[in-house]
């Protein structure tokens, strides 16, 4: 019998359906079936100046904005020839670490909330709103931020911004414990997810699986310390592991993660305290967009030379390995822009982790796959 | 303790009200009015929509107070704009679900969609009229009270899955299914534990068994059980570590997914008077029920209804312990709640049921002096 | 391994057929190949070069072809490298790569759906984004999005 | 278990906390919150307290009466704009510059009849809030304030017209403090002499009257060559004045003024 | 109480009663000579339809009155039960609403993942054309009364994705729109807003 679980089904966190073909109560073949959200970004993005392009990372991935834009930004620097100041890279690390936290206690609070048990999902978001509050004081913005820009940071931190960041991660570390006592701690919690969802690290690999999911197989990839972008490369932090390959290894993985996130944002911070300086390149040319307004017709293209070049950019976003691919053919707009969404290729690989388990495992294991359709359908 | 009884103050206001109903009637009609049959017809009218209305009002309550306690676990205030603190919010639920329409699925099976709401609340309804609540003020006194309040409460998964069934609909049907054998799984515990607090009391009278309860409450002795029993009630109740049959992740609304408007506010009502239910049948079989502990100074049990109030207090602070374990607890599988049932609380049940005789037994050897009255 | 390597190992096994090994940016190179050879080229690059992590499969539309890149990692030297391959625009088709990664499955829908590259040997070759039934390719060139004067809907306040 | 169980769940690192008796530490751990929230949970009462009142300005009283949170971030929220008419010169900058083309100029009140004011008109219904029109604006007069309330009954009701952002601004709301400072080595507008006909349309249309029209010597023609019919004079962009909105380009008749740097 | 639940005429006998008190306007059924039912052409099938329609007018009857029909309104406008149902970016910001720091529940604004028990429908989020179909389905199997809100700029006029090929620009063009609220998304301040201001439109306009 075919079920569908979805596009309305508070089991899928957004907008997909997974088509489970159980016999009984055990699952025996799924097909996931994804864009209903697809939004034509990269149509879209054709059709854009550089930096206005940000305004629709934030919106790709509405839980890691700021990882998106990240991503994007690394790719359009390298295609556009820009160099950034190493300030920008420290806030942007930064931010793209608040941001791995943000996402990760999105996730939390809405993986434990499939399981039944509601009172994690407020403390979840209780805290989220806490790291939301920083974005806002330095970006402007909640949930979309439009804080990149091609060549820098839009802005420079505010004063007596790190010593609230402090405030707030530390904060954070007592809540991180307060998070295993309620599930880890939950002889029901641990029964509902040890040994659900198993995925070794062969099987992910192949099936193109990455973040969290891989991690939890005990495979120690990591972009950040594999392919060092950015200023990660200086950073001292540990890669979040476990060797369960199951649902509770995920959700260790994610929890451990987010204290080292706290000792990167550490380590950022007293750097940005030492160092003051620009956060925006200098020479840069107006018709990438904002702060600049993109004035064109055709007499300023026709008079101007561009310059050409190919970008790519992997970066290791909350839910994954995120991609960008930019094809620059010198003019004011990119030729093509082509993402890879990490969770588009986690929740296919349900094919392989979902089969032999029960329809009630679906919920916790899905979760633990942390799905943001904004990102899979773009 | 007052004297009063819910049987007598309806009988009160049924003699009041014919006699002067009868006033305006010739003789041979007023003697018939006044004589006893017609009396007790109607004081038992009155006596049941007593029942009714106080009970109704006491789900209601229990809405607000689950929805205001879980609140604070979970940080946040709950229902607080309408009314004072959020007292009339559920009235304001009731009515507004009154008031919307009721669809019917073309598909589903229309006798069993409209019969299976209503039965549902009407015989969790009825066991209050067996209820005691305080010395006298309950409906029947009968020898079997327990038991029969305990085989009206597992009414309840016929016409879950009757309902699940008829609104032809895949994951009511899952739901239905689920809670049918996740009831029906739970009676057993439920029965043995019982059985222990009736080995302990010598009775299956639930006034006997409170009195019983005057020199010590029976969760002492019979903790085990209490715990058999709390989780028990909790998976017939449906409530949080066993709500699969509602499991909002997998089965979006479970056996009620395609129930609305009045349909729905029925079911609702229901769970909550099963809670209530629950929370009384802990009280009664293991808090000592109206009774208060002897060392309690007598100003606070001599008030009028002092029964009545401290009853109620302790059935709103069981019902407070359901709560916390919805807040601090996530949900179990079919399969973990099933095993849970038969191979951890079937045994301990049993072990409680001896836990009990043995206590029946030190009473009864002489060495440590006998205590008739126990029962033993 | 550098590119030089990548570029005399890959020649000396496949000849011309390799259309030469560029410089890219932050990656070891990217490898232009003749299509025809793409499932040798691909199980070459997972079992003897251990580039055992596909990470992007895509398509470009240019003016007179169709490019596909691949996008491959490597977990022992930790380098990325993109694969490119020119179809011509009537008839673009290629192998596909799931029998070498599975994780191509995903990938090569995608790339079907929104740029029309058909993959030969894809076992379950649907839209994935797009309803079926859909007639467009929505990531040609060719296809306009609106203006955003099309849409407009002229509401004006006072 | 699944067919792809290839590991058993092995005992993960000690880093984690083991069950205690079942469930008592979940239990505990609810009921500890339970008692901080008791008094004042971190619920903010939203229509009668709000998070940019005074009195959470300092420290957001959050997470049951510990005060922490972030203070001061109202001023820098993005908001409805605020626009002071006054000081607009009708640039098109900010219309330029927004990704939504949720922008329109419209005329207001207060322009000579020959060159009609024009002021942006926003539709919020399609405004992303990015805030690339008030990082734009040369004169500082679009901001955008902390105000955030943008609920209607009629789709119309959305547009902000510039009387009605002008009434934003004369309430005296929080503004963006940050503001991006404008760039120092910007392209120029630069000047294709043998192409201009001096028609003074750049200079006309100017919005910062920056440019000025420059009488240049009219050559004497050799023997049959046949001089260009123009005007002889030719535009002088005023470098410290100019925004460069590009307005002089588009109006242009003979695309002569061009983007680039003066080497 | 539409046509879901058609009395089946029965053959040989005259339309069966309920049928004829569905087709007549309301103003006509209870006045002098029209009876709400014929009790004689009742079969036990019909009677459950015949008695739903007879209760229903009897009691839009009674809500006409001074009495009645407030009290509705208020418990109406109180207790508004959104769909359980995240679209885009916006849900991320309505999911915050019902966190500790905003709590929409003090308004006694419940989330319900069935369609069946909802009486308000927040789009929160970009609507595409292959979902359309599914959100229209999702308002129709909603109970009257309903409502309906635009949450954010996407589902109110296609926001920043309303050129793209795939996009509904503004779902308005689906389902009725009560009320818009504009954002991007919008803050959970303002959501609740909205959320006020459809309670005082229920006020003013009546359920």
């Amino acid at each position: 019998m075919w079920v569908n679980m979805g596009p309305q089904h508070p089991m899928t966190h957004g907008l997909w359906n997974l088509r489970v073909r159980i016999e009984g109560e055990i699952i025996k073949d799924v097909d996931p079936e994804m864009g209903f959200l697809h939004r034509g970004i990269e149509k879209i993005s054709e059709d854009r100046h550089y930096n206005e392009i940000i305004t629709l990372m934030d919106r790709t991935c509405y839980v890691a904005g700021l990882s998106w834009e990240h991503l994007f930004i690394i790719a359009a620097e390298e295609a556009l020839h820009i160099v950034p100041p190493e300030r920008a890279e420290y806030i942007r690390v930064l931010s793209a670490e608040l941001q791995r936290i943000g996402s990760h206690l999105m996730w939390y609070a809405a993986f434990v909330q499939d399981l039944g048990l509601t009172t994690p999902f407020l403390y979840g978001m209780r805290d989220r709103d806490l790291i939301l509050d920083l974005f806002q004081t330095y970006t402007g913005g909640r949930l979309t931020y439009e804080y990149m820009r091609v060549g820098g940071v839009r802005n420079d931190l505010p004063l007596g911004f790190t010593a609230r960041c402090r405030q707030v991660v530390d904060w954070l570390m007592d809540r991180f414990v307060e998070y295993d006592r309620l599930c880890l701690s939950s002889t029901i919690f641990r029964e509902r997810c040890d040994g659900l969802g198993l995925l070794s690290a062969e099987d992910a690999i192949a099936y193109g699986v990455t973040g969290p999911m891989l991690r939890s197989a005990g495979s120690r990839r990591d972009l950040r310390k594999d392919r060092p972008y950015s200023v990660y490369g200086q950073l001292q932090f540990d890669v979040a592991t476990a060797n369960t390959a199951d649902v509770t290894g995920r959700y260790l993985v994610r929890m451990e993660e987010m204290r080292q996130a706290v000792k990167i944002i550490r380590q950022c911070l007293d750097w940005l305290d030492d160092n003051p300086g620009p956060v925006m390149a200098s020479q840069l040319p107006r018709w990438l967009g904002a702060p600049y307004a993109p004035v064109g017709n055709e007499a300023y293209l026709l008079k101007r030379n561009y310059p050409t070049g190919l970008g790519f950019s992997m970066v290791e976003e909350p839910h994954g390995e995120a991609g960008a691919y930019i094809v620059n053919d010198g003019g004011e707009h990119p030729y093509r822009v082509k993402f890879r969404s990490p969770v588009l290729i986690n929740i296919w690989a349900a094919k392989r982790y979902l089969p032999g388990y029960r329809v009630a495992d679906i919920p916790p294991i899905m979760g633990s796959v942390d799905v943001c359709v904004g990102e899979c359908d773009r | 303790m007052s004297s009063a009884s819910l049987f007598s103050v309806s009988d009160t206001i049924a003699a009041w009200l014919l006699a002067h109903i009868a006033y305006v009637f010739p003789p041979p009609v007023k003697g018939w009015l006044t004589s006893g049959d017609v009396v007790l017809g109607l004081t038992a009218l009155i006596f049941s929509a007593i029942l009714l209305g106080a009970s109704m009002i006491n789900v209601i309550v229990l809405i607000w107070w689950e929805r205001k306690l879980l609140g604070r676990f979970m940080d946040r205030r709950g229902a607080m704009h309408v009314g004072f603190a959020g007292l009339l919010q559920n009235f304001a639920d009731g009515l507004k679900l009154f008031r919307k329409d009721t669809v019917r699925p073309t598909q589903a099976d229309e006798l069993g969609f409209w019969l299976s709401p209503t039965a549902y609340l009407v015989t969790s309804l009825v066991i209050f009229a067996i209820l005691p609540i305080s010395t006298g003020w309950n409906g029947g006194s009968l020898p079997l009270t327990l038991l029969l309040a305990l085989v009206i409460f597992s009414f309840a998964p016929l016409f879950i899955f009757l309902g699940a069934w008829a609104s032809n609909n895949k994951y009511a049907l899952i739901g239905g299914m689920r809670s049918a054998a996740q009831m029906i799984a739970y009676e057993v515990p439920i029965l043995l534990a019982v059985v222990a607090v009736v080995v302990l009391a010598g009775s299956f009278d639930l006034t006997t068994i409170v009195m019983e309860q005057r020199n010590y409450w029976f969760w002492a002795p019979l903790f085990l059980a209490l715990i058999v029993f709390l989780t028990g009630m909790l998976a017939e109740m449906e409530r949080i570590p066993f709500d699969l049959p509602e499991a909002e992740a997998e089965l979006v609304e479970g056996w009620n997914t395609e129930y609305g408007g009045m349909l729905f506010a029925f079911f609702m009502l229901a769970d909550y008077v099963r809670y209530l239910v629950g929370s009384i049948l802990v009280v009664l079989l293991f808090l000592g029920g109206w009774t208060l502990p002897s060392y309690v100074p007598s100003v606070l049990t001599s008030f009028p209804l002092a029964g009545i109030v401290w009853f109620m207090v302790k059935v709103y602070l069981v019902f407070g312990v359901f709560v916390w374990v919805r807040a601090s607890l996530p949900r179990m599988r079919t399969d973990q709640l099933l095993r849970l049932g038969w191979m951890r609380m079937v045994p301990l049940a049993l072990l409680s049921v001896i836990l009990a005789a043995l206590v029946v037994a030190a009473h009864c050897l002489p060495v440590l002096g006998c205590v008739p009255s126990m029962g033993g | 391994m550098k590119r030089d390597e990548l570029a005399a190992s890959l020649t000396a096994r496949f000849g011309d057929r390799i259309l030469g090994v560029d410089a890219f940016p932050g990656l070891l190179g990217r490898v232009r190949f003749d299509s025809t050879i793409a499932l040798e080229l691909f199980r070459a690059f997972r079992d003897d070069l251990k580039f055992v992590h596909l990470t992007m499969v895509g398509a470009t539309d240019w003016v007179d072809h169709r490019e596909v890149f691949y996008v491959l990692w490597s977990d022992a030297d930790l380098v990325y490298v993109l694969l490119s391959t020119n179809l011509p625009p009537d008839a673009p088709t290629i192998a596909s790569a799931v029998p070498i990664w599975p994780s191509a499955n995903a990938h090569e829908r995608e790339a079907w759906d929104l740029v029309g590259v058909r993959f030969e040997g894809h076992p379950d070759l649907r839209r994935i984004f797009m309803p079926e039934g859909y007639a467009y390719h929505p990531l040609l060139r060719s296809f306009k999005i609106h203006e955003p004067e099309d849409l407009e809907v002229k509401v004006r306040s006072d | 278990m699944a067919e792809s169980g290839a590991q058993a769940p092995a005992p993960i690192p000690g880093t984690e906390q083991r069950p205690l008796l079942w469930v008592t530490r979940p239990l505990a751990t609810a009921a500890r919150q339970f008692a901080k929230s008791l008094w004042r949970p971190s619920t903010i009462i939203y229509p009668f307290e709000r998070l940019e009142d005074p009195k959470f300005r300092g420290e957001v009283a959050v997470a049951s009466g510990k005060p922490i949170g972030v203070g001061e971030i109202w001023d820098n929220y993005r908001g409805v704009h605020a626009l002071n008419i006054n000081t607009c010169i009708s640039c098109n900058l900010c219309a330029f510059s927004c990704p939504d083309v949720c922008i329109e100029m419209v005329t207001v009140p207060g322009g000579d009849p020959k060159h009609p004011k024009k002021c942006p008109q926003i539709d919020y219904g399609k405004c992303s809030f990015c805030g690339f029109c008030s990082d734009a604006c040369p004169e500082g007069c679009l901001s955008m304030t902390t105000r955030y309330e943008l609920s209607v009954h009629k789709r119309e009701d959305m547009v902000y017209s510039p009387a009605r952002m002008f009434e934003v601004f004369k309430s005296k709301l929080p503004m963006n403090p940050i503001r991006v400072e404008r760039p120092k080595n910007e392209d120029q507008i630069l000047l294709d002499p043998p192409i201009c006909i001096g028609c003074n349309a750049c200079s006309r249309d100017c919005p910062t009257q920056c440019i000025t029209m420059l009488d240049i010597p009219k050559p004497t023609p050799k023997p049959g060559e046949k001089l260009a019919k123009r005007i002889w004079k030719e535009p002088v962009i005023n470098d410290s004045d100019c925004v460069r909105c590009g307005t002089c380009i588009s109006v242009c008749p003979k695309d002569c003024l061009f983007w680039g740097t003066r080497q | 109480m539409s046509g879901q639940v058609p009395a089946a005429p029965k053959a040989g006998n005259p339309p069966a009663a309920p049928a004829q008190i569905a087709d007549m306007p309301l103003e006509v059924i209870g006045q002098p000579g029209v009876p709400f039912v014929e009790i004689e052409t009742l079969r036990a099938r019909e009677f459950i339809p015949a008695a739903k329609e007879a209760l229903s007018s009897l009691l839009k009857e009674q809500a006409e009155g001074k009495l009645i029909r407030p009290v509705f309104n208020w418990a109406g406008r109180n207790s508004l039960f959104p769909l359980h149902w995240g679209l885009a970016c916006c849900a991320i910001e309505f999911a915050a609403a019902f966190g500790a720091r905003w709590d929409a529940e003090r308004f006694g604004v419940v989330p319900r993942s069935s369609p069946r028990q909802c009486d308000l429908l927040i789009v929160n989020g970009t609507v595409t054309w292959k979902v359309a179909h599914k959100l229209i389905t999702l308002y129709e199997q909603m109970p009257e009364p309903k409502w309906a809100i635009a949450m954010g700029n996407c589902a109110t006029g296609g926001g920043p994705f309303r050129t793209a090929y795939s996009v509904v620009p503004g779902v308005d063009k689906l389902i009725p729109v009560d009320v818009y609220i504009a954002g991007c998304p919008p803050r959970p301040e303002n959501m609740l807003d909205g959320i006020l201001r459809l309670e005082q439109l229920i006020k003013e306009r009546g359920a």
